[in-house]
């Protein structure tokens, strides 16, 4: 297994503020990466700097060898680099299975004139992409209510659509910002399995998320932030022992509240 | 101990989909309740509800025996029930000082708003640190305290918090969930605590009730709900 | 060039003034209030009356028109906006709304006060003179009364209660509501203060370059465009942007007049490059 | 009176140019009403009531094309207005096609010069006023240099221009011709500072609308400018009054009409009448009133024409009647036939007035052929 | 197109063309014919505007591209002796190249800024032909020769418009013909995948982007083509009035646009057709309120928006809205 993304020396300034400072490391392909952090810490920055959101102060990320810094998103998304977002975003006014209709965009192979006047391979690529929709929501548990408007959907469900919406892009890489961030345990747990199913048909991840047991149970290598600044890299028992990230990060346990 | 705050049989439903199909539960004077349930179980529309963010279609909720489910928002929180939202929502071009001033909106005791003013930056130092910072700018760990914070500055006897812990490092989680029980210990506000994180939130409560889909599941003392079978298998899952 | 800078201060203060309310109400409701400028021709009309016609002190004059405005101001926010707010889908729908306001007041005005322009009596006489600097005492006066309105204005969305939850509401209302805020009585009331400031703008503006009931329109254009270089929705971008136009108007008229026809032009185009810069303005937030 | 005869107005009585038209149609309702109180016109054998039919077309040219229509559609031979140079040349289409003659206050040429042949120019045009206004005042006021400024709108630009011209072939020094504002400029001392500093004798504002010009006035005033100040277009001393004061005494103007001292009695109760009627009289109304006039005494003089317009234009080279706003032997007649070619203006005197102390004095009046 | 469109299109293609005229010549309101001219290329401006909304743009620059695309044609025929016919897609092209030109950097800002970088274009517009050489400035064009004839292999298939007895009903023709062209071409862009595309423009760009949709490059094409639009509009109105000034399109023209489609509804592509037909026609009929009309027009209006906030065709009662925001 190669290296898919090499990100050297990344570095982001908000004017005075460095987000990101000097951070490097690799990316496998095929391994689920969790890059974890206080609050602040910079994490949803370098997503975006991945993604090619933002534009680097200094530094590159390279995708299978090609720097990608610097290309518009949707270049970048089209290489196969898809991130979701850390808020529940979806397109509200869209019911479910339109919502991952609409995300297989990368995968049309029709013009836009194509689509506009109906040809034959705007119309192969519509049916396919209602079938890949219908698979993509039975895969997450979406199909019960893919015809329900995005807009009155609880939490948990949101969350999922914004994966199925990444899924739909058939990525390469998929960036996940806090995937299961308001889910309760079992929920959570669905959804870690979700994701390993992800990984499964060969779908490198990268993810940012505070709830450590499930951070801890599914990642492959874990990436630590602190300040903007790469703090620890390694396996998760490496990372659970390491000091500095038991300090700025994981803290110690608290007899009082038992955890 | 005297009932705080009732809701009997409480049905709400937004453009007819159920969202409560008759909740009942009960908080008594100084107890932490926790609300535990998955996504979409109701939660945060109980709390919308009493609240009065979100009008009920039946049942009834009482406060100190009287019933509050036509008040307005601004009137609930004249009587002490303050809310926190899911979210973080600081005000987020205001100052630390001015969001916590605006907590004390309702109050007109000048003298007393100085009092919990210096209570707040007692209890969350960080704030007085950032004092005029710009509320939005500051980290989220920074920002769940100053929601706390602000929510406390309204003098509340009863405190509504709907997933503090959404989104927070968990040492911070550790240090929120400190300042709840310390709350609720110091000030003797009664609190109602919804979270996902449920093993933090009954381990930090009293009572806990357990929602799904829109009906009390379970409810009971929250020890008891620790070691409960049935509460380790919906909610808490094995070790992990 | 003395007279252009002070120029440019006079004519930026009295815009920072009328830009104010508008952006007062935007922020508050998300509505662009195409009726600022009738709302601005109403309050001098009032003054007209009561200063010029029925011979009532100045003072008097405003206060008239600032208490008629805010009373159309709470009365339009209650019975029109906010009926219409709760049940829109896309919010810009208002937009519609405020202009059937614009439509309706200017058709009143012109019903009621004629299409006549209409001046009053100098409130005061004589002209500063110096080597540099021909400056009528009424403008430095009425410039000095923009500023300390200004000043007030601020202070009192700083310092007082009001103006600290109307600030809040403007950042988010569900919060705002959660602490007590009564989001209706303060949308009103934050509505009635826009309109009462574009009221009392107008009366003050009846002393200098009287009132005529055709031009709320053109007025209301210029105050958005105030609104946009300052950034929308912050009162700070507001003053900022009425002064850096009254600055551009000065200079850009001295500077460009052998051009003539083109200063406007420029300053448009330097206002759409600028834009297209900083997207949101001077000091703005991301709105929708 | 037994026959009802329709007299259209196409014009603008809202928006920021409210005052053009709003004086137009005023003075064409008090006059229609008089003459209705009074039993009617009579043309040839009838007696005929005049009835004004109003369109405002928001100075949309656009709008203008629609109320031609209406009025065409109305039956409607003979309309007053449009007020404005866009308006006119928009509804110059219709009118030829559908047989309307109108009377436009708008001065391009190619509206009255063939082959159009249904308008009629309803006032003086700057290019006939300005050099008549420069010769004099270079006369009598030795007045050398000269400056203009002008909104930053198709009509006032234009009437610049011509003006520009005029004081060219008379060998007056321009030291400002570029100068504009916009039309939404509430205070002009911005726009006069550098004008005021080249110290010109005389200051035109062209085209100025009746409501920008107090406020210009007052600005030059007020920074310190002592020459002269003029316009070519007809102005309100009510107005003038209430926003410049004793600062507009000496600005000349174009009436088109009436100074006191040349008002016939009929003038005067014209006046009178409208006062009455809409609380206020507006001096603009002077020039305006003179329009339905001519139609109606075209007619007089031509009974055919009243549901005829060729008969009417017929009537163009030789009609000729007293005029009877004025004191004196004056004539209405149509001229025109200098600038374009052929008779298409109605001959109201060229009053050329000065302004003062809340009245217009008479300069000196003059003709157009 | 499945057959109950076509019905529709036939049934109302057989309304404008067949049943109006007729009822027209039986009613003998030849003016009509205007007032449906003026609405239906007005509608066509309008539909460019609503296309931009569809983005989430709230556009008030329509008339500059009117104005714009009126001086192409009208130089092109005067200077030029193109014939009219083919100015007329000319113009359109020129003014979706010169909106590609000003979208590039406009296209970033959204909301009320967008909205007053577009009011702000309209009045640069204006002040560009006044100041420009070859628009003839301050005196604009005039006399400018109606559209003439056009013949295919000696087949006359449009007659001379100098020469008709009855050019209104031509133009009435032809701008029905035109308006529904456009809006057949709009409501197929609107139900094609390039819609949704749109509308995950307009509830989301940065999601929009992160699928992969090509954000910059969709938000030029649907303002390009909402610019054509504005440009044909503006043409073919410089055709009837045969003169063309500065204030020819004006701001509160580009406000009428925007107006058009709030009124009709942002949801549905027919909206700014319909919202264009009651706010111009509503103002016609009100003429004879003389003075009042101003009064009467916007009461109405004020009170339409009380009842109906989502715009008329919120009112469709064989498709209940459900919450969404569907096109
Ligand atoms: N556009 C921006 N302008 C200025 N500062 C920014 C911007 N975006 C992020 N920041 C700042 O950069 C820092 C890193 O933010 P980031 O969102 O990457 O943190 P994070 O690690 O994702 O935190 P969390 O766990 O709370 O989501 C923060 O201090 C934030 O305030
Ligand atoms: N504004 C709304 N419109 C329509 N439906 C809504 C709305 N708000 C909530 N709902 C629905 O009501 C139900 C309960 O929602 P609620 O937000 O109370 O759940 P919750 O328990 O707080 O979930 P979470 O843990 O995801 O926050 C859900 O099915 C949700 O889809
Ligand atoms: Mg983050
Ligand atoms: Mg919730």
């Amino acid at each position: 297994m190669g290296d898919i993304l090499q990100i050297s020396g990344l570095t982001k300034r908000f004017g005075g503020l460095v987000a990101v400072n000097n951070v490097s490391f690799s990316v496998h392909e095929g391994e689920i990466l969790a890059v974890i952090g206080p609050n602040g810490a910079g994490k949803s920055t370098l997503f975006k700097l991945v993604a090619s959101f933002l534009r680097p102060t200094a530094g590159e990320v390279r995708f299978q060898g090609k720097r990608i810094s610097g290309l518009s998103p949707h270049v970048v998304a089209r290489m196969g680099v898809v991130r979701t977002f850390q808020e529940t975003t979806i397109f509200k006014g869209m019911t479910v299975r339109d919502n991952v209709i609409i995300a297989h965009q990368l995968r049309a192979r029709a013009s836009l004139p194509g689509f506009y006047f109906g040809s034959l391979t705007a119309r192969e690529d519509e049916a396919e992409f209602g079938r890949s929709a219908d698979e993509i929501l039975e895969l997450l548990g979406l199909e019960r209510i893919r015809d329900e408007p995005a807009l009155s959907l609880p939490h948990g469900h949101l969350r999922a659509l914004g994966m199925a919406i990444g899924l739909a892009t058939r990525p390469k890489v998929l960036l996940l910002d806090e995937p299961f961030a308001g889910m309760n345990h079992d929920e959570t747990v669905r959804a870690v399995d979700m994701v390993r199913g992800v990984r499964n048909r060969g779908v490198t991840i990268l993810l940012v998320e505070h709830d450590m047991p499930a951070v801890m149970r599914i990642s492959d290598r874990i990436v630590v932030l602190n300040f903007g600044e790469k703090i620890a890299e390694g396996t998760p028992t490496e990372i659970r022992h390491n000091h500095k990230v038991i300090e700025a990060y994981l803290g110690i346990e608290d007899e009082a509240i038992g955890f | 101990m005297t009932k705080l705050l009732t809701c009997k049989d409480l049905e709400l439903y937004y453009d007819h989909i159920y969202a409560l199909k008759g909740v009942s539960l009960e908080i008594e004077e100084g107890e932490t309740v926790a609300l535990i349930g998955a996504n979409g179980a109701g939660k945060s529309s109980i709390l919308r509800a009493i609240t009065g963010l979100t009008r009920i279609w039946s049942g009834e909720i009482l406060y100190q025996g009287r019933r509050i489910d036509h008040c307005q928002p601004d009137d609930i929180v004249k009587m002490g029930i303050v809310m926190v939202p899911e979210g973080r929502r600081v005000f987020p071009y205001m100052s630390v000082k001015d969001n916590l001033l605006m907590g004390a909106f309702t109050r007109t005791d000048r003298s007393g708003i100085g009092k919990s003013l210096d209570m707040v930056l007692n209890r969350f130092p960080r704030l007085k640190e950032r004092y005029s910072q710009a509320a939005g700018t500051m980290s989220g760990g920074e920002q769940q305290m100053l929601v706390i914070g602000r929510a406390l500055m309204a003098k509340p006897r009863l405190l509504l918090l709907d997933e503090p812990s959404l989104g927070i490092a968990p040492k911070l989680v550790q240090d929120i969930a400190r300042s709840i029980v310390a709350i609720n210990r110091d000030e003797r506000v009664s609190v109602l605590l919804v979270e996902q994180n449920s093993r933090m939130a009954l381990r930090i409560s009293q009572r806990a009730y357990a929602l799904t889909t829109g009906r009390i599941a379970l409810a009971g003392q929250s020890v008891e709900m620790l070691n409960d079978e049935r509460v380790r298998h919906l909610y808490l899952g094995g070790e992990l | 060039m003395a007279q252009v800078i002070v120029n440019g201060l006079y004519l930026g203060a009295q815009y920072a003034l009328i830009a104010l309310g508008l952006t007062l109400i935007f922020a508050l409701m998300n509505v662009l209030n195409f009726a600022h400028g009738q709302m601005y021709v109403f309050g001098g009309f009032i003054t007209y009356y009561t200063y010029g016609q029925l011979g009532l002190p100045f003072a008097v004059a405003l206060l008239a028109s600032g208490a008629t405005l805010a009373a159309v101001g709470a009365l339009i926010e209650k019975f029109l906006f906010r009926p219409v707010i709760r049940r829109s889908i896309r919010e810009e729908s208002t937009m519609l709304l405020a202009a059937a306001v614009a439509f309706f007041l200017d058709a009143v005005i012109l019903l009621v006060f004629g299409e006549k322009q209409r001046g009053v009596p100098k409130i005061i006489n004589g002209v500063f003179l110096s080597d540099t600097l021909i400056m009528p005492y009424d403008r430095l006066l009425i410039g000095a009364v923009a500023l300390v309105m200004i000043a007030m204005f601020m202070l009192f969305m700083q310092y007082t209660k009001p103006g600290r939850a109307m600030r809040a509401l403007a950042q988010d209302r569900v919060a705002a509501q959660l602490m007590g805020v009564r989001v209706d009585r303060y949308s009103m009331i934050g509505f009635a203060l826009g309109a009462m400031l574009a009221g009392v703008v107008g009366g003050l503006l009846v002393a200098i370059t009287g009132v005529n009931s055709g031009i709320g329109g053109p007025i209301s254009v210029k105050a958005f465009m105030m609104v946009m270089i300052g950034g929308a929705g912050v009162v700070g971008g507001a003053i900022a942007g009425g002064f850096i136009l009254g600055m551009l108007e000065s200079v850009g008229l001295s500077v460009l007049h052998a051009y003539g026809d083109i200063t406007y032009l420029v300053i448009f185009i330097a206002l759409i490059v600028f834009l297209s810069i900083r997207p949101n303005g001077l000091m703005g937030k991301p709105w929708g | 009176a037994d026959k009802e005869l329709k007299i259209g107005f196409v014009g603008v009585t809202s928006g920021p140019a409210a005052a053009w038209g709003t004086s137009n149609v005023r003075s064409m309702q008090t006059r229609a009403e008089w003459l209705n109180q009074t039993g009617g016109v009579k043309i040839g054998d009838a007696t005929y009531t005049i009835n004004i039919v109003t369109f405002d077309d928001q100075k949309d040219p656009k709008r203008a094309i629609a109320g031609m229509e209406k009025m065409a559609q109305e039956g409607i031979h003979y309309v007053v207005g449009p007020n404005v140079d866009d308006g006119a040349a928009a509804v110059r289409p219709v009118a030829e096609k559908a047989g309307i003659i109108y009377f436009p206050y708008a001065f391009p040429k190619e509206l009255y010069v063939k082959p159009a042949s249904n308008a009629v120019l309803g006032m003086i045009a700057s290019y006939q006023s300005g050099p008549a206004i420069y010769k004099y005042l270079k006369d009598n006021k030795v007045v050398k240099s000269i400056a203009f400024v002008a909104a930053n709108e198709s009509d006032p630009l234009s009437q610049r221009d011509s003006g520009v011209a005029a004081a060219k072939a008379l060998g007056l020094q321009i030291v400002a011709e570029k100068d504009t504002y916009q039309n939404d400029t509430r205070d002009f001392t911005p726009v006069l500072t550098p004008i005021v500093k080249l110290k010109p004798d005389l200051l035109v504002l062209s085209g100025v609308a009746p409501g920008n010009a107090p406020l210009l006035i007052r600005a030059a005033r007020e920074l310190g400018y002592t020459g002269l100040i003029s316009t070519e277009t007809a102005h309100d001393a009510k107005v003038l009054e209430e926003g410049a004061g004793d600062l507009a005494n000496g600005f000349i103007s174009v009436g088109g009409a009436s100074t006191p001292e040349i008002r016939s009695p009929l003038m005067a109760e014209f006046i009178d009448r409208y006062t009455k009627k809409f609380g206020e009289y507006n001096d603009e109304s002077n020039t305006k009133v003179y329009a339905l006039e001519y139609i109606l005494e075209t007619l007089k003089a031509n009974p055919k024409a009243v549901d005829n317009v060729e008969e009417f234009k017929k009537s163009f080279d030789t009609f000729s009647s007293s005029n009877p706003f004025m004191k004196g032997d004056n004539k209405l007649k149509y001229v025109g036939a200098t600038s374009f070619g052929q008779k298409r203006q109605i001959a109201v005197p060229m009053v050329v007035n000065e302004y003062r102390d809340g009245e217009f004095k008479t300069l000196f009046i003059g003709e157009v052929d | 197109m499945s057959t109950s469109k076509l019905l529709w299109l036939v049934g109302f293609l057989a309304v404008t063309l067949v049943a109006v005229p007729w009822l027209i010549a039986a009613t003998g309101r030849s003016d009509l014919y205007y007032t449906f001219t003026a609405v239906a290329l007005l509608a066509i401006a309008s539909g460019g505007v609503w296309l931009t909304f569809y983005i989430g743009r709230i556009n008030i620059g329509q008339a500059a591209y009117a104005l714009l695309g009126g001086y192409l044609s009208a130089i092109l025929v005067v200077r030029y002796g193109v014939s009219f016919w083919l100015t007329l897609p000319l113009a359109g092209l020129l003014c979706a190249g010169a909106s590609v030109l000003i979208g590039f950097p406009i296209l970033r800002l959204r909301g009320v800024y967008f909205a007053m970088v577009t009011l702000v274009l309209t009045e640069v517009a204006r002040l560009l032909a006044l100041a420009l050489p070859v628009t003839n400035g301050a005196k604009g064009l005039v006399s400018i020769p109606p559209p003439g004839p056009i013949t295919l292999f000696g087949v006359p298939l449009l007659p001379d418009f100098a020469t008709l007895a009855n050019p209104r009903q031509a133009f009435y023709i032809v701008a029905v013909v035109l308006m529904v062209m456009c809006y057949a071409g709009l409501y197929r862009l609107v139900h094609s995948r390039i819609g949704r595309l749109c509308l995950s423009l307009q509830q989301n760009e940065e999601l929009a982007a992160s699928i992969g949709v090509n954000v910059a490059y969709l938000r030029l094409v649907i303002y390009a083509i909402s610019s054509f639009l504005g440009g044909i509009a503006g043409a073919m109105f410089i055709a009837i009035s045969q003169s063309i000034y500065p204030s020819s399109f004006t701001t509160a023209d580009s406000i009428n646009f925007m107006l058009n489609c709030f009124l009709g509804g942002l949801g549905y592509v027919l909206g700014p057709m319909l919202g264009t037909f009651l706010l111009y026609f509503g103002w016609d009929l009100l003429f004879k309120a003389g003075q009042f009309q101003l009064l009467i027009f916007s009461s109405v209006l004020i009170i339409l928006m009380l009842v109906l906030p989502n715009g008329l065709l919120s009112l469709r009662p064989w498709k209940r809205m459900k919450g969404g925001i569907s096109g």
